[in-house]
């Protein structure tokens, strides 16, 4: 892969409920300038609310704050990084959910692994977590 | 890209006939929960949603439903989902709702 | 006006034409939830597609790189300030398009100042161009 | 998000019939305007634009219009632009552009 052929988008937006829906409007228009069929944008704009969510619900302490999304992207795929400055207790050991239980939460981080080709959840340099999660335009996977 | 709440009671048929129109999100979802307990409040029976123009919905429009359901059990209520469209249909499979509510059409 | 009440979305973008349209739909998103009717919509959709094809076309010298566009809201107003780092040889002289004269281009800063209610245009620390624009919610102006 | 364009030229009536559908902006201006360019080549008569389905256009996509006219007039012809939305109207207005094109209704 060319790197020069690798486009990076970076947006920062206030830790507010009602952000995430221009954080949808904006991967939509992404993912269909990159040829992403429809299916997979609705893939795409779930699972970026989903850690958008986490990041507004548990990533971040103070009041006031913002948290950050990239999108890097080239030919083959779309890479969005979810960072926050937050308490960073995310690991990776999500269990499945247990829907005999009807928990009302905990469904978020197994949606998004299931929308995604592949996730990662690090944290960010000490200070809090990032989502990583990519999505093939073809079917790569 | 908000969401519109549309609610009657079916007096005759004993079921509550709610239509959703637009996005549940982390900033609709509460709007959403408040409609639902004030029905559950007034009587507590079967919820018929009409998905036909519910655009959007994510886990916490989906911990919602899951709450208001687990409320109706307690009657042996449930909660009835019709005209849902591919893309939300796709994630009640991936979770397993689609076997704990009843999805119509 | 309380300094709490304002939101800043930062956004960074390939210098490139297919990312115009995804700006158009990240503004659309804002300025539908700060409550914009859609006439004033589709006039913020216009004159932040002009400062991005200037910045695009003459604000950027290198190229690959990317521009930056800032967005500040509180209940009253939006500002809009796109940044380039090109060579910045705009200035507030811009005349008004003489159209008897059919000249294809002149007209992107007179279209932002028609449908915007504030406009300055001004140096970005000597190393490009910024135009900062701001439109109320209200009739205010 | 994208640009589809329709034409066809009227034989009887010696006009093109051009219709536009989505956004004409920096990115799809250039085949907008490779469009044009062939019509003229094959026949520099009046062009009428239906543009019920342009959703959106800015100075690129005007700047086109204003060079195709450019050519058009050296054969006085002109451009006729139909159904056209509101805030595409606006935007005719505010640039003095309404008087150069033809809009109707
Ligand atoms: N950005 C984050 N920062 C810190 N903790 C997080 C973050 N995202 C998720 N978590 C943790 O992971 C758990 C599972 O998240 P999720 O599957 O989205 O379910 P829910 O948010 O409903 O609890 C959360 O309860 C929370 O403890
Ligand atoms: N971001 C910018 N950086 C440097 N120069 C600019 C910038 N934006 C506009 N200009 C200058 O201002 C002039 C007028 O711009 P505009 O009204 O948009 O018309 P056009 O772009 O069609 O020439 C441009 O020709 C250019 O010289």
């Amino acid at each position: 892969m060319n790197k020069k052929n690798k486009d990076l988008i970076k947006l920062s937006v206030p830790n507010k409920p009602e952000y995430v829906s221009v954080i949808r409007l904006t991967v939509t228009g992404i993912a269909n300038r990159m040829g992403f069929d429809v299916e997979k944008i609705e893939d795409i704009k779930v699972a970026i609310s989903e850690a958008c969510t986490n990041a507004i619900t548990h990533g971040i302490c103070q009041e006031e704050e913002n948290f950050y999304i990239d999108f890097s992207s080239d030919e083959e795929k779309l890479v969005i990084s979810v960072y926050d400055n937050g308490k960073g207790c995310l690991s990776n050991n999500i269990k499945t959910p247990n829907l005999g239980e009807l928990n009302e939460g905990g469904l978020g981080v197994f949606i998004i692994k299931s929308l995604m080709d592949d996730v990662e959840i690090l944290p960010n340099n000490g200070k809090g977590t990032v989502i990583k999660m990519t999505k093939y335009v073809g079917d790569d996977m | 890209m908000s969401l519109m709440i549309n609610k009657s009671y079916d007096e005759a048929n004993k079921v509550w006939n709610i239509k959703l129109d637009g996005e549940v999100d982390i900033y609709t979802a509460g709007s959403l929960k408040d409609a639902f307990m004030k029905m559950l409040e007034e009587n507590k029976e079967n919820i018929k949603i009409d998905a036909e123009k519910l655009d959007y919905i994510d886990s916490t429009g989906l911990g919602v439903l899951i709450g208001v359901l687990k409320k109706l059990r307690e009657e042996e209520k449930n909660i009835i989902i019709l005209n849902i469209k591919p893309s939300i249909k796709k994630l009640l499979n991936i979770t397993g709702l689609d076997k704990i509510f009843v999805v119509e059409g």
